[in-house]
């Protein structure tokens, strides 16, 4: 947090807009890239759902493959990949704190999951 | 408070950070709304198995559909990020026709949704009928609301800016109603992981060894 | 140094501290009473006590400690007229690494009996003798069952002394809780789980027990009695359990037996081995005329009492489901004697 | 107060009303959270009276077992939701922007909103006493008897309900909040530079979205399951009950924390400005806040050691909970470290700074002896925990907040509240509340269990108990002394001006009360305790920038003057609020329904249906609404 502090008269050459066009949205072609792997990696997730040798190892592997997906979006799409790390603070925060708790919560009953 | 945040019109003060108030207070929403969702996905996961009645998981969902309606918000939120896009350039054509698509395609999800559920009925599975049910209609129905909210803010967009009223300063505006959006399609893709694809995977695996 | 006289500020400081040390000594003091933690009369409970002391004695010295020191400073240190400024100190490393680490190490010391106490507690000894009890909760009862011997009784537990009770603990309505203060601490006795405790008594005495989980209306009439016999007369006990019901020896208890099959509805509810009655909505009254007390411990077992119960369970134990049916004024006072007369023989 | 001038002019008081019902200024909305918090606050503590009276000897018949349970129930609820928190609010919102020397929140409509979502919820609470019975099931309302089959009245309905509403409300407040504090503060106002209150706001804020979220759920699935026959936590359908139990303590411990760490705040504002020197190891103070923010995360469990979680996990929960013992001794020891060495001079707000750390840490060590689980199934549920949960919310955040109200009730409105009043309702409250909470210790080590309608007189209770009651007594006298010192002090109090402490920090340099917009100029920040160091230049230690340590208004881009733009008052907020109150009854009231056998109540969905129309087209007021008025 405290990077983003400017410690005299305050970030004043830029209004807030300002600042977080600096680093560019990305362009056009890579949201498309985007799309296309989320795509693509939906259709892998749905190809190997079917193939019957895999039943036993596949759920980490969907577990992989959404969290790329997650990744993929949040990073491009949200932009948080070109935005200020706060917010990708407060996000991974929320994500983190409900990760644990279920996890905690899963290995307090114990389900196995999958 | 999705709705206040968007509302708040603040005239631009130079912040501590630099950020933008309702930029800041969206993320730190979307971080809550993680919470939310954490704990419903929690409730379905260790309820899961625990029905005492049929019918399972692994019987009644449809993964080929499903895939079809992930496929459909995936796109959508490949659609918003055009439309934020052309706001930025100034666009507000090419802005409004891509928010349309952007619309259409939430509404075919929510639509897929709703056919789902009378399938679900109609097949015999009801929020009463047992464990999974309950959990299922819950975690996925509040995911539908938050996408119907969605749909709405972003129609909004899009009556607002055909009245002209959208104009450069309200970019912001428009990229917090992306975040939102988006976040809506990141959550479906947890879903669709643990409910759909390793739920009907480890359901078949228990039911037929 | 000598406008602020250290005396005072000592005396304050030992005052105070003293006092509360008064009063949290206290109750080592208190009478002994039914469901005291500090009699323990079983290893689970010792066990847990003998923590309590040592837990109790690591946070007394750091009440101590840290009140001396806070109570000194607030006289040491208070303003007199003309005081300068005091000196701006922001703090200092040493010290505040030292009172990280101190808590550190004393929570350190608590953890490891803590940890082995627990374990020691929480699974069950795999040596000595063993009975095997059910405890059920209903709102707001007990029953308690021994498959090994084929028993069914109600609101008292007998079991032999020095010898391992392994309870099995459900509930068939909301969640309760099994608690024996003395003999050891509660466990929670939930619908569609089986938790699993185990208790021993070292002497031959009868004990208090209560539930501890708020379970609705009746939680606070929600007691019962833990019995811990000597070998023999928990041998007496079981044999005598194990008969069914006797016949009536006297005329108001055949009226009262009468009553119980017929018009009072009773056997409805509940089960007489050896009669009619076989109603499994409440406590097996087979043996209930050997009991120590009725109606969930809240009563002596006497002939009034237990006509006082049947006259008017509403009114003893509001909301209870016996109340639900046998309505005050449904009996004269004959056959609520009949009645009382009847249970009391059921020896 | 000003009777006869409203007498004669009823328009003007109309005009008031109006003014109140619009305020978008924080310090308002702070003033209507802390009455209105107060208000419940004594309504909560009128319920333990109620308590104290039955158990004040043993088998009475005083308060029949079933309004017992509902006074225990919603006095807990109460405290800890419509005093406490609110309580804690009304000091944010009066103070943060203040001390970080802003104008106002970041959000000033979403924080009216939050105030008045806040007050829909707390009198939809309690309209339940009046329609058909209130939560009878305690304040964590375990499962299964809050189900349909065992609770088939509708407290439990209006407790989920308004509590939902009542998160809402929090949740906006969180998120306000650390915007503010994160966005807001003026030029120079380092993280490191601010206030510990604000601090302490800051973890607290956090708390309540990561935590809020999680009861919502929680009761929305017992509402979901009350109205509509859904399985969440049906035993018959192979449900576990218990989950409930972990949603609701997942929440409910960082609750605590929310509950006590702005106290916390308060005191370590109170304590410097009183012993006349700088807190002692401010980033200490300030980590170990942060430190028990995160460690409340881990340690739920110990809320269920007795629920049979089998050793591992009763090992996990007892070690992570003992460790909290660390960063709370750090925060004693350093307020300690404060006071030692310095000038300490007793005015009301320090009394109970002080009474304060005196009684958290008998709290905070009985709290320790509940961490320990195996010694703690002899503790649980008895009035040893009830003595534990007294001497952390009564001896820690109902002092704290009453050392903040001594302390910032001259900043709110210019007056002094009466000392010589004040110092006797200090040690009456201080002794009445030990002499009600003290004895619950013994007690429950006899083995007397909490939320006990009656007792039987042979168990060597009855002594004590007759005592605690003596002591609620106490406290309400010691009430009453502070009722009346209030409107006597409001009235015709010492004037304060504007800095009557000598303190430290921003809030103190503006007039008492503070105008509107708060600040003319927005102060440049050159260091901790910012106002403290431009009334002692030489005790400030120098900045490594050579600055003097004075107290200026910032440079702006221009240099010369900003305008102050003050938000509109708006209605829109409160409409919204009213919106989501109809709903919510509607919601209380959606099906007629018996277990196993529903049908839809069309008043109900008619209720939901107009509310959430009527917040929907009230948000839409508000968006069209500008947020910021013409140029002062
Ligand atoms: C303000 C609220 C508040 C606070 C701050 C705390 C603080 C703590 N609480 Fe408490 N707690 C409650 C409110 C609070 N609690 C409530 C409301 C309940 C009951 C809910 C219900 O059932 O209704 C409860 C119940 C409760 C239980 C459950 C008991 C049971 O039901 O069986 C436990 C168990 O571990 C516990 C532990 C602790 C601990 C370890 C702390 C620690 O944070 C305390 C840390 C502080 C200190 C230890 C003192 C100061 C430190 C020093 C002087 C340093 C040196 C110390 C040592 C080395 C020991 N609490
Ligand atoms: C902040 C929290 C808080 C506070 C301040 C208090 C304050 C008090 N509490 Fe309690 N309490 C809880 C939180 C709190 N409590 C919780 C969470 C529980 C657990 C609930 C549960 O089990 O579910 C509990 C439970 C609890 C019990 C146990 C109930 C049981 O288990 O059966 C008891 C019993 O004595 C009790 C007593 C008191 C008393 C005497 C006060 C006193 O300090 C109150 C002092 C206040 C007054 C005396 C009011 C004065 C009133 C006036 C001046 C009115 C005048 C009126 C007008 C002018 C309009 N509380
Ligand atoms: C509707 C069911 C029902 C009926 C009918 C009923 N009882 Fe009961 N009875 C109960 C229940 C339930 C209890 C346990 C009450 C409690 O302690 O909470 C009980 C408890 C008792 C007890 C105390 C048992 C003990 O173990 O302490 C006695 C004695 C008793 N009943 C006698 C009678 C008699 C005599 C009648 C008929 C006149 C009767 N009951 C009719 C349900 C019933
Ligand atoms: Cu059974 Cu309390
Ligand atoms: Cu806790």
């Amino acid at each position: 947090m405290t990077q983003h502090h400017a410690e005299t008269p305050l970030a004043a050459a830029h209004t807030p807009s300002e600042r977080w066009r600096e680093k560019a949205h990305p362009g056009t072609a890579t949201y498309a890239k985007a799309a296309v792997s989320l795509i693509f990696l939906t259709g892998v997730e749905v190809v190997i759902f079917y193939i019957d040798p895999l039943r036993s190892v596949v759920i980490p592997l969907f577990f992989m493959l959404s969290i790329i997906k997650f990744a993929l979006v949040a990073m491009f799409y949200m932009h948080l990949r070109y935005d200020a790390r706060l917010f990708s603070w407060f996000f991974v925060g929320g994500i983190l704190l409900a990760t644990s708790v279920i996890c905690g919560l899963i290995a307090l009953f114990k389900t196995i999951f999958v | 408070m999705a709705q206040a945040a968007h509302a708040e019109h603040a005239p631009e003060h130079p912040t501590s950070t630099g950020l933008d108030n309702r930029k800041l207070l969206m993320w730190l929403f979307l971080g809550s709304d993680c919470l939310f969702f954490g704990s419903l996905i929690a409730t379905y996961l260790i309820n899961y198995g625990k029905s005492l009645v049929g019918p399972y998981p692994h019987e009644i969902l449809d993964i080929l559909v499903t895939s079809v309606s992930t496929f459909v918000l995936l796109l959508s939120s490949f659609m918003f990020v055009l439309s934020l896009a052309a706001h930025t350039r100034g666009d507000y054509r090419a802005f409004r026709v891509w928010v349309l698509c952007t619309v259409i395609l939430g509404c075919t999800f929510l639509g897929f949704q709703v056919f789902e559920f009378q399938q679900f009925v109609h097949e015999g599975l009801t929020p009463r009928t047992n464990l999974f049910g309950t959990t299922f209609f819950t975690l996925t129905g509040f995911h539908g609301a938050h996408v119907t909210i969605g749909v709405v803010w972003l129609l909004s967009l899009f009556f607002l800016s055909l009245r002209g009223k959208l104009g450069p300063d309200k970019n912001l505006s428009v990229d917090i109603a992306g975040l939102y959006w988006h976040f809506v399609d990141v959550v479906w893709i947890v879903i669709f992981t643990v409910i759909y694809l390793s739920g009907v995977v480890a359901g078949t695996n228990a039911a037929g060894g | 140094m000598n406008g602020r006289g250290r005396l005072l500020p000592i005396a304050a400081a030992i005052g105070f501290v003293g006092i509360f040390l008064f009063w949290i000594l206290y109750y080592g003091r208190t009478p002994e009473t039914p469901q005291s933690i500090f009699e323990a009369a079983g290893p689970v409970a010792r066990m847990q006590l003998n923590l309590f002391w040592w837990i109790f004695w690591a946070a007394t010295i750091v009440f101590i400690v840290v009140e001396l020191a806070f109570v000194y400073a607030l006289f040491h240190f208070r303003r007199r007229s003309g005081d300068p400024l005091p000196a701006q100190t922001h703090g200092n490393m040493p010290l505040e690494i030292g009172w990280t680490i101190a808590p550190a190490i004393i929570l350190a010391i608590i953890a490891v009996p803590t940890v082995s106490v627990l374990w020691k507690v929480l699974t069950l000894p795999n040596e000595g003798v063993r009975l095997e009890v059910e405890a059920v909760a209903h709102q707001w009862w007990w029953e308690f069952n021994y498959p090994s011997l084929g028993i069914k009784t109600a609101n008292e537990m007998h079991i032999p002394a020095g010898t391992v009770a392994v309870i099995k603990l459900e509930s068939k309505d909301v969640i309760h809780s099994f608690w024996i203060p003395k003999l050891g601490g509660k466990l929670d006795m939930i619908p569609g789980q089986h938790n699993v405790m185990w208790l021993q008594g070292d002497e031959p005495g009868v004990y208090y027990g209560q539930c501890a989980e708020f379970c609705g209306e009746g939680h606070a009439l929600m007691r019962f009695r833990a019995i811990v016999d000597t070998k023999e007369d928990f041998d007496k006990w079981t044999a005598l359990q194990k008969q069914p019901a006797g016949a009536p020896t006297t005329g108001a208890a055949a009226a009262g037996r009468d009553i119980f099959m017929g018009k009072g509805a009773c056997a409805g509810c509940h089960t007489v081995r050896g009669t009619d009655a076989r109603g499994p909505v409440g406590p097996d009254l087979t043996h209930i005329g050997s009991r120590l007390t009725i109606a969930a411990g809240i009563m002596d077992n006497t002939h009034d009492n237990l006509a006082k119960w049947i006259a008017d369970p509403e009114g003893l134990k509001p909301g209870n489901l016996m109340g639900t049916v046998i309505t005050k004024g449904k009996f004269s006072s004959d056959e609520l004697n009949g009645l009382a007369s009847y249970l009391g023989s059921l020896k | 107060m000003a009777t006869a001038a409203i007498a004669r002019h009823p328009a003007a008081f109309w005009d008031r009303v109006w003014m109140w019902l619009t305020t978008v200024d924080h310090k308002r909305i702070g003033a209507l959270y802390g009455v209105t918090a107060f208000l419940f606050f004594l309504l909560g503590g009128t319920e333990a009276l109620f308590m104290r009276l039955q158990l004040m000897r043993p088998e009475q018949n005083m308060v029949p077992p079933e309004t017992f349970n509902q006074l225990f129930s919603m006095h807990g609820t109460t405290m800890i939701f419509l005093a406490i928190m609110p309580l804690s609010a009304a000091f944010f919102n009066l103070i943060i922007p203040l001390q970080i020397g802003a104008r106002d929140v970041a959000f000033p409509r979403l924080n009216a909103f939050s105030y008045w979502t806040f007050l829909a919820g707390g009198i939809m609470l309690n309209t339940s006493w009046f329609l058909g019975g209130a939560l009878n099931a305690g304040w964590f309302a375990y499962s299964p008897l809050t189900g349909l089959t065992f609770n088939p009245g509708h407290g439990v309905d209006f407790w989920a309900i308004s509590l939902i509403l009542l998160g809402i409300a929090s949740t906006a407040a969180g998120l306000n909040f650390v915007v503010t504090i994160v966005n807001m503060r003026a030029p120079g106002m380092t993280l490191t530079r601010m206030p510990v209150f604000v601090w302490m706001t800051l973890v607290v804020s956090f708390l309540i979205v990561t935590a809020f979220p999680v009861i919502t759920v929680a009761l929305i699935e017992l509402a979901f399951d009350r109205a509509f026959g859904f399985n969440f936590f049906s035993v018959t359908a192979g449900s576990n009950p218990i989950l409930w139990q972990h949603l609701f303590w997942v929440f409910g411990h960082p609750e605590v924390y929310i509950l006590i760490l702005p106290a916390m705040g308060i005191v370590s504002e109170i304590l410097p400005t009183f012993a006349r020197k700088p807190l002692f190891g401010y980033m200490f103070i300030v980590f170990s806040g942060i430190s028990i923010g995160v460690m409340g995360w881990m340690v739920w469990a110990h809320h269920m050691f007795t629920v049979g979680m089998g050793p591992v996990a009763n090992t996990m929960f007892t070690l992570t909970t003992i460790t909290i013992a660390v960063p709370t001794g750090v925060k004693i020891f350093n307020w300690i470290g404060t006071l030692w060495g310095g000038s300490i001079e007793y005015k009301t707000a320090m009394l109970f700074a002080v009474g304060f750390i005196a009684m958290f840490i008998i709290g905070g060590l009985s709290g320790l002896m509940h961490a320990v689980s195996p010694s703690d199934a002899q503790q649980q549920d008895t009035y040893f925990i009830v003595a534990h949960i007294h001497y952390v919310l009564f001896g820690g955040s109902i002092l704290g907040i009453f050392a903040g109200i001594y302390y910032w009730f001259p900043k709110a409105t210019g007056r002094l509240l009466g000392e010589g009043l004040g110092k006797i309702h200090f040690w009456l409250t201080f002794v009445g509340f030990n002499v009600t909470f003290m004895p619950m210790h013994f007690v429950g080590l006899n083995g007397m269990p909490r939320r006990q309608s009656t007792y039987a007189a042979d168990m060597g209770w009855n002594l004590w108990n007759m005592v605690e009651t003596i002591g609620a007594f106490i406290l309400l006298a010691s009430l009453l002394v502070f009722l009346y010192n209030f409107f006597r002090s409001g009235r015709k109090g010492e004037q304060a001006g504007a800095d009557p402490w000598d303190a430290r920090t921003l809030e103190w340099a503006i007039p008492s009360p503070p105008p509107e917009h708060n600040f003319d100029t927005i102060p440049q920040v050159h260091g901790r305790d910012a106002f403290w160091e431009q009334k002692h230049p030489h005790a400030a230690p120098v900045p490594a920038g050579g600055a003097n340590g004075q107290l200026h208004p910032a440079e702006h881009q221009g240099g010369g003057h900003e305008p102050i733009h003050m938000p509109n008052p708006s209605y829109w907020p409160l409409l919204v609020s009213v919106g989501l109150g109809i709903a919510g009854y509607g919601l209380i009231y959606i099906t007629h329904r018996a277990p196993g056998a529903f049908s839809l109540n069309w008043g109900g969905l008619a209720a939901i249906v107009v509310g959430v129309t009527f917040a929907a087209i009230s948000t839409f007021g508000w968006y069209k609404q500008p947020a910021a008025g013409p140029e002062h």
